[in-house]
């Protein structure tokens, strides 16, 4: 038993750290190629990184990315491709940022109204692909890449001051609307002008506690996992596909919606123009990276936030800022593929064993046999 | 603990020698539009003023921490001015505006933020619309005209309100087609000239002979279509007349409508370096030629009745005679 | 599976009994479609719905997606998913101007390719050697091909004449063939607005005026694809390949090889898409120039059951759709409303004829609705406009009964000497 | 052709070590072997698929190497493989020509050419079909094709008459004899050790990879292979005494079902590419019965075993007891409730237990650990889950001791499903389905491609819980072990039920001419009743 883990532990170990170099070098030689300082760039980053301010903003946008990342990855989990979380994001910020600035409750009830919406309208629009799917058999992939397009449209018509925007005096920017301060999610200021950390980073935190629980730990979460990988067994089994598919995929719409929430309630209060696009598709790259496990997710969410924000003086400093697009997707290929080697040696080694145990249970004795 | 700009190179901020920083909107520098408009005005100044200047690019699909964090380095740095391109650094400028009251900030195409170290500079951008739709009347024989939006955002509503009123006070049985190309937050609208040549050309298919494009790169798009048809094209933000990548369709450009972003940005500059700094609303409109309509095109100069015409509604502008509306 | 997330289009139910569509049948159902369409023109009075103008614009819309879902096909109809389009088209983009403002517009249409090329092979090794989940891969690609021209431009459009960081300077145009006389006498009957025929000159006339030689050659190509991939032995094993791997392999196929030959043309044929874009569309390269057409390409593959028919159908469904908002939206799209309006009564119509009620009754309520937009507006706002194309495909989509049914091996891991 | 000294080691395994065989031209050679014995991989390496570690091939005294099938098909080696190796999607005419166009290309020239092998050896086959259409029989006839397509002078046919019904056995036979007087060789593998005799000119007997011996047909009798072949003698599937009560446990009523009906609905993933999982509906047109009008009744203690070629509504009719397929008429009683719209979760819940004729597809999730393995299909039920969350630890525990009881051979409960082997895959399920005391279990072919050891035990289970009340619907295609464990016998063809026999009497060639339609009503023991209305 012991020695299993040993192997255990050195499989795990090896896939990061063979990803972390390749990514690495790979990386380097992109900048040696254009003729550039391949350490200094890195060596920027982190020092970038050192300081509170820069870590603030890459522990929030963690948290903005690890409830996207989530919402992906439930999605994964039973083989459903919601590509559109970007569209419910936006969305669902857009509706809540209109709900919340339109009312006057007391503080955690103002919250959890704009939490509640969010999470409605999220789940709203990705149970449209879900109902095209299980009705009409339209593929999701399809469905959430339009209804993406419609996501903005739409919310471009909403967040007109004829309708529900507001058009800010002296600002060409549209909004939603300042929410009351009754509806701000508390942060922790990190003093000296380093900004807060939003407290919705924390209820996404908790949230992929319970996107563990949920999935390893109920019987719904079995089902979903099960129909994950094989849902023809699933089916089998007694699980309502169709039902399932909706189920997920408005659970994923939900979190899509909730990840709106952490720039929402803890730094605009208001949904504007300039709200921050494409976290979505951030979460796609996340989740597979993550392997739709909620731990993995985290680091992805932390290694992506961490290349984004640390980033942020590259270009003063006269490196193109491009360079960490490229090291994401080094990074992300360097650790599938690496994964992939040593998953084919880890099974190999398993194998090997149940093989030995085979031999070792049904005694052979071939060759005492006499023939006909 | 420590925040980005208070280790490092940076905060040695005790040279003489004024500093001054822009950090740019969505697209950043290349984009040959806003962005470069005003790194030109910055180029100016460093040119010019002897002026130390940076630049500072966002990140897509950024939020207003980043831009905070953004100023807030750049000010600390030592920057004077610093300058947010676009009105989406309003709430940042707000925030930072207020930690660093020696410092004056800029930003360009909001007045909604305000304070003593504040500089909002804006344009009357439907001012120079209203000319452009003059000149349009006056100068289509079929009397349709094409509006052609980059983006529908406020910003370019301003341009089409004052188009269409110059179109209908010049001639009330005009007729405006109006266009956007692409809703916010895609801005494609703004970049993409094959979008602009497809609007353009349904609009020539509809009987318009003259259009205005207001959408940054996607309206040489537009201006090709445009001249394609031997219609006229009018251009805007710079004089197009005479930009090179348009050299070819030139002749169709009846005129431009300008916004002068570059001396914005190195009127600023200059009056932080002479220790006058601006702040408050910083207006250009037809009256300071802050938006102005160019005159670079021998044939619009040739047209003597819509010359008339146009001066005639530019006096009144400044006069108060006439206002113009900023929505549609 | 290292993700345990091959996410996968939907399957077909099974043993839904196929009725192959045979060309009459194609042919009856376009005319049909043809006299509702001209009908509605009339009616509306939306003269633009099939001008030349409106249907060269649909082509050069559709032109680039098409190019796409072609890609997507050659890949899948081998096994592989390709979501990695987008990447690929962007890497056409890229290498297209690069090569085209320096060499002239061919050698950029060559580049194009090669550097499409480059990202299907690259989406190769990772799915086929290294049989790394497809999705995973292709997303990698799509992130990395976007940082790497960006990267790239840097040094070298940001130092050439005329260009910037985010652009290139102007490509030379490829030249566009208008076949005269015929081009003029099709526009002049397209403005007499008469019935159907009118409709007919403008359609006919939109596909004659203006044409790039490079839309001729990504029109060809579809039926080009059709006849390598159905009517050829390197066809056979190539769709073999994506049916069931190991069956070809125990045939003497090489499967790895099959593959490789599949996904490098598949980022060719997005290459080329990209390519199309920055030389034909616009004349020069820009950062974020494909605006997600690699995701609309895949979709309109999927939309065209993996077939290059119905592929070019869905990118042409979505070109005209475009095409349609941009060349004055609000008037042109207001007639599309009595188009859905009527498609919907006819749905309902059947729906009643198989005596399925209360998806009739949905229908003709939707119906009433629209028919009550159309009849009470002039115009539909702009917001809505612009979302036209995408839900035109997801009510195309959904009213089509589904049977989709895609290569049964797609996405799937294969490995050599492994199978059962 | 000679083959000598071949080794073959997986990781783990030793799959073939040290084999010499040698095959005479112009004869039928048979290779026998219990499951994993070796066989399959022996022949996978004569047709290049496998590359052997040790040893070497001779064909015609010339020694050669294949690096890949084409190589071997270049020799005039030709494979009809245990697994089908066809293309579901594809017509019957680009299944044959693949990897073979240069031959005759791949049109019109080609197709004649298989109208002409097909006519010549009366395999009846359509060009232009798709597979998917086919039935197994059909589907078998193209595999043949293909060989002959190619010209093989070789024919290796790897358990080819699994599938196949008595009489579509012997056509197979027939078409055998024809082309050994034509000069080929052909090797077979069958675990059909009757048919074995029937047919082969040799045999060779492979036990845990090597060759233990061979044997002449003439002499030898079925006992003797067997004991060769196991080492021991072979279990038999009878029942011994009757259990059957009168309670009856599941009835059920004139259950229709249409084609196009409620079956799997458009979901996430279409199923895993595996052509031997054949849900065949033979030219399928829209509307037509799948079942028709079934009616049938299993007391408490019962074994009902229902015979019939595969793709004759055996799979619909277990989708339709499980509640996966929702019938268009007709109504299913459980222990006097009636279920006939439950979901397939309740009537789980409510006492069926369910071993799936495809494993793989319907029984497992091959990538998950056995303990997971062990929750599937009762996750709502003690000890797996208690109020809706799971009990990892209560279920764990049960793992073991089914892996114990069961003697599912494994290193632990957190392999994947998919690192046993078959035969101890299906103990796994067996003993999973058991654990909670069914009232009534489907047993789909439980048997299939498993170990004569495993074979025994699993029978045995089945048995031991039939004594307690156990009411047992059975499909089988090994009409031995149907005649064998059933208690009553019902024929199954084209949705409908038309005969019934007597177990105790009936024998399976009279089973295998009713289950191809010639037959129907009472099956009377040994005289034979040709005269059923045959429809
Ligand atoms: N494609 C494969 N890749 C890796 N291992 C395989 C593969 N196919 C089979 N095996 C291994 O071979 C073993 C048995 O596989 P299989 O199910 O074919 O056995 P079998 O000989 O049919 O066994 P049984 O006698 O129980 O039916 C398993 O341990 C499995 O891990
Ligand atoms: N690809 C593989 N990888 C690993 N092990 C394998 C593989 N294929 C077969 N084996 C092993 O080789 C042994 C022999 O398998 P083989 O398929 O040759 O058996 P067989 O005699 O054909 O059995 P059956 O009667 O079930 O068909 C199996 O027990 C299995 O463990
Ligand atoms: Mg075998
Ligand atoms: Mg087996």
């Amino acid at each position: 038993m012991k020695k299993i883990d040993k192997d255990k532990l050195i499989i795990g170990a090896a896939g990061p750290v063979l990803a972390l170099v390749s990514s690495f070098v790979l990386t380097m030689l992109v900048l040696l190629a254009t003729g550039l300082d391949p350490i200094e760039p890195i060596r920027l980053m982190i020092e970038n990184a050192e300081y509170a301010d820069i870590q603030v903003l890459i522990v929030n946008q963690t948290g903005i990315f690890y409830l996207a990342a989530l919402a992906v990855a439930i999605g994964f989990r039973m083989n459903l491709f919601n590509i559109g979380v970007d569209g419910q994001y936006r969305l669902a910020a857009m509706i809540s940022a209109v709900v919340g600035a339109s009312v006057e409750l007391p503080g955690p009830l103002h919250i959890l109204l704009i939490v509640v919406v969010a999470i409605l309208t999220g789940a709203f629009w990705a149970g449209i692909a879900g109902i095209l799917k299980t009705t009409r058999g339209v593929s999701e992939v399809v469905s959430t890449i339009m209804l993406n397009a419609i996501a903005t449209s739409l919310i471009a018509w909403l967040i007109l001051p004829a309708n529900f925007g507001v058009q800010p005096e002296g600002s060409n920017d549209l909004t939603t609307g300042e929410i009351a301060e009754s509806g701000w999610f508390p942060g922790i200021d990190m003093g000296q002008g380093n900004g807060e950390i939003y407290g919705f980073t924390f209820v996404a935190l908790a949230l992929g506690v319970v996107y563990w629980f949920v999935l390893n730990r109920t019987r719904f979460g079995f089902d979903l996992r099960a129909t994950g990988e094989s849902e023809s067994a699933a089916q089998a089994s007694g699980v309502d596909a169709k039902k399932m598919i909706l189920t997920s995929m408005l659970i994923s719409g939900g979190l899509a919606g909730l990840s709106g929430m952490p720039t929402l309630l803890g730094d605009t209060h208001t949904y504007s123009l300039s709200f921050p696009v494409g976290v979505g598709f951030t979460a796609i790259t996340i989740a597979l990276l993550g392997r739709n496990n909620p731990v993995g997710i985290l680091f992805a969410a932390l290694l992506f936030a961490f290349l984004e924000k640390a980033s942020s003086n590259l270009d003063v400093a006269g490196y193109p800022k491009e360079i960490t697009q490229i090291m994401q997707g080094i990074i992300v290929i360097a650790v599938v593929v690496s994964y992939e080697l040593v998953r084919r040696y880890g099974t190999r080694r398993q194998q090997q064993k149940v093989g030995e145990e085979l031999a070792a249970g049904g005694a052979i004795k071939t060759d005492k046999e006499v023939s006909a | 603990g420590k925040s980005s700009s208070e280790g490092g190179s940076a905060s040695t901020s005790d040279s003489k020698a004024t500093k001054a920083a822009i950090a740019y909107d969505i697209g950043g520098r290349g984009d040959q539009s806003f962005n470069d408009a005003a790194y030109a005005g910055l180029k100016k100044a460093e040119d010019e003023l002897d002026v130390d200047g940076s630049e500072a690019e966002p990140s897509s699909g950024e939020g207003d921490a980043d831009k905070v964090q953004r100023l807030t380095s750049l000010a600390r740095a030592g920057n004077n001015p610093v300058i947010g391109v676009g009105f989406a650094y309003a709430p940042a400028i707000k925030k930072v505006a207020a930690q660093f009251p020696d410092t004056t900030f800029g930003i360009i195409d909001d007045t909604s933020v305000t304070g003593k170290n504040i500089a909002n500079m804006v344009f009357n951008e439907e001012q120079g619309s209203y000319l452009a739709g003059v000149a349009a009347a006056k100068a289509s024989k079929t009397g349709t005209v094409g509006f052609i939006g980059g983006v529908e955002v406020p910003l370019i509503k301003k341009f089409e309100a004052g188009f269409a009123q110059g179109v209908k006070d010049t001639n009330p049985k005009a007729k405006v087609l109006t266009q956007y190309l692409t809703q916010p937050p895609n801005f494609d609208g703004f970049a993409k000239p094959d979008l602009g040549k497809a609007a353009a050309e349904g609009q020539l298919d509809k009987g318009a002979d003259v259009i205005y494009a207001a959408a940054g790169l996607a309206g040489s798009g537009s201006i090709e279509a445009a001249s394609k048809a031997g219609k006229w094209a009018i251009g805007v933000d710079s004089d197009q007349y005479n930009q090179a990548g348009l050299a070819e369709y030139k002749d169709s450009i009846l005129t431009s409508v300008t916004k002068d972003v570059s001396d914005s940005v190195y009127n600023l500059i200059k009056s932080v370096k002479d220790g006058k700094p601006q702040t408050g609303e910083v207006r250009y409109g037809l009256a300071t030629d802050g938006v102005a309509l160019a005159d670079s095109n021998p044939k619009y100069k040739s047209m003597t009745d819509l010359i008339a015409a146009v001066d005639q509604a530019k006096k009144d502008i400044i006069d108060g005679k006439i206002t113009v509306k900023t929505a549609p | 599976m290292s993700t345990g997330t091959v996410a996968k289009p939907s399957a077909a139910p099974k043993g839904t009994g196929r009725r192959k569509l045979t060309w009459p049948w194609i042919l009856l159902i376009v005319a049909a479609g043809l006299v509702l369409f001209s009908l509605v023109r009339v009616v509306s009075g939306a003269d633009d719905l099939t001008s030349v103008g409106q249907v060269s614009g649909a082509l050069r819309l559709a032109v680039p997606i098409g190019l796409a879902g072609l890609g997507g096909l050659w890949a899948e109809r081998a096994g592989v998913v390709n979501i990695g389009l987008e990447g690929m088209m962007i890497l056409g983009t890229w290498f297209g101007a690069w090569a085209g403002y320096q060499w002239g517009p061919w050698v950029g249409v060559l580049f194009g390719l090669l550097g499409g090329a480059l990202g299907g092979l690259l989406h190769a090794i990772i799915t086929v050697t290294f049989n790394v989940n497809h999705i995973v891969s292709g997303v990698a690609i799509n992130i990395l091909a976007a940082g790497f021209t960006m990267y790239l431009s840097n040094f070298t459009f940001g130092e050439a004449e005329g260009g910037s960081s985010k652009q290139s300077p102007r490509i030379d145009p490829i030249t566009d063939i208008t076949i005269p006389g015929l081009s003029e006498w099709l526009a002049d009957l397209q403005q007499k607005h008469w019935f159907l025929i009118s409709d007919v000159a403008g359609i006919l006339g939109g596909l004659v005026t203006n044409l790039s030689l490079l839309t001729v050659v990504a029109i060809l190509l579809v039926p080009a694809t059709w006849w390598v991939l159905w009517r050829t032995a390197f066809g056979l094993r190539l769709r073999s390949c994506g049916e069931n791997p190991v069956a070809a392999e125990s045939l003497g196929v090489n499967v790895y090889k099959y593959k490789y030959i599949a996904v490098t043309m598949s980022g060719a044929l997005a290459g080329l898409g990209g390519a199309f874009l920055a030389i034909v569309a616009t004349g020069i390269y820009q950062e974020g120039q494909t605006g997600g057409r690699g995701y609309i390409g895949l979709a309109a593959m999927i939309f065209g059951n993996w077939m290059p028919g119905g592929m070019a159908l869905g990118a042409g469904l979505f070109g005209f759709t475009d095409s349609l908002k941009i060349r004055g939206g609000a008037e042109n799209v207001h007639a599309l409303l009595l188009l859905v309006a009527i498609l919907l009564v006819l749905a309902a119509a059947w729906q009643l004829y198989k005596k399925k009620y209360v998806p009739a009754v949905i229908a003709a309520v939707f119906a009433v609705g629209f028919f009550l937009w159309y009849a009470l507006t002039d115009q539909v706002p702009s917001q809505f406009v612009d979302a036209a194309p995408y839900i035109t495909t997801l009510l195309v989509l959904a009213l089509s009964a589904q049977r989709l049914r895609m290569p049964k091996a797609d996405g799937l891991p294969y490995r050599k000497g492994q199978g059962k | 052709m000679e083959l000598h000294g071949i080794t073959k080691r997986f990781p783990g395994v030793v799959a073939n070590k040290d084999i010499a065989i040698t095959v005479r031209k112009g004869t039928v050679h048979a290779l026998i072997g219990e499951n994993g014995a070796g066989k399959s991989t022996l022949m996978k390496i004569l047709y290049g698929m496998q590359k052997p570690d040790e040893g070497t091939i001779a064909i015609d005294g010339e020694q050669v190497t294949f690096a890949s099938p084409g190589d071997a098909i270049a020799r005039g080696i030709g494979m009809v493989h245990q697994h089908f190796m066809l293309a579901d999607n594809l017509t019957v005419l680009e299944n044959v020509v693949l990897g073979g166009e240069k031959l005759y290309g791949i049109g019109a020239k080609a197709r004649r050419k298989i109208q002409e092998i097909s006519d010549a050896y009366g395999l009846g086959v359509r060009p232009d079909v798709l597979v998917e259409d086919l039935g197994v029989a059909d589907r078998q006839r193209v595999e043949i094709l293909k060989v002959l397509y190619r010209g093989a002078k070789i024919l290796i046919l790897d358990e080819p008459t699994a599938v196949l019904v008595p009489q579509e056995v012997d056509a197979l036979f027939d078409n055998l004899r024809e082309l050994k007087a034509e000069g080929l060789t052909v090797i077979f593998i069958s675990h059909k050790l009757g048919e074995v005799l029937k047919v082969a000119d040799d045999i060779t007997v492979i036990r845990r990879g090597t060759t233990v011996g061979t044997a002449d047909p003439k002499t030898a009798t079925t006992k003797q292979l067997a004991e060769l072949m196991v080492g021991s003698e072979l279990p038999s599937p009878e029942t011994r005494e009757s259990t059957v009560t009168d309670v009856a446990m599941l009835r059920v009523e004139n259950l229709t079902l249409l084609e196009g009906g409620a079956t799997g609905a458009p979901l996430t993933t279409a199923a895993p590419a595996d052509p031997s999982s054949t849900t065949v509906v033979q030219e399928v047109a829209a509307g037509r019965k799948l079942l028709d009008d079934i009616s049938l009744t299993i007391h408490k203690g019962e074994i009902l075993g229902i015979a019939g070629v595969e793709g004759n509504g055996q799979t619909e009719l277990i989708e339709a007891l499980m509640g996966m397929a929702s019938p268009d008429a007709g109504v299913i009683t459980l222990d006097g409730e009636d279920i006939s719209r439950v979901s397939v979760r309740k009537r789980r819940e409510g006492g069926i237990g369910y071993i799936p004729e495809d494993r793989h597809r319907h029984g497992l999730l091959l990538e998950a650990p056995l303990w997971e393995n062990r929750i599937l299909g009762h996750v709502t039920e003690e000890p797996n889950s208690r109020r809706g969350i799971l009990d990892p630890k209560a279920a764990r525990k049960d793992t073991e001791r089914i892996v114990r009881e069961y003697d599912v051979r494994t290193p632990g409960i957190d392999v994947t499903a998919a690192s046993l082997s078959g035969g101890n895959q299906q103990k796994l399920i067996v003993g999973r389905e058991m654990s909670h005391n069914p009232k009534f279990l489907i047993a789909a072919h439980p048997t299939r491609g498993v170990d004569v050891g495993a074979q025994a035990q699993i029978w045995d289970a089945i048995r031991d819980a039939r004594r307690e009340g156990l009411a047992v619907l059975l499909i089988s295609a090994d009409l031995d072990e149907l005649i064998g464990l059933s208690d009553t016998l019902r024929v199954m063809y084209r949705g409908k039920l038309v005969a019934d026999a007597d177990p105790a009497t009936i024998t399976p060639e009279e089973l295998g001419s009713a289950m191809t339609g010639a037959a129907s009503g009472h099956l009377e023991g040994t005289e034979q009743s040709e005269d059923g209305d045959a429809r």
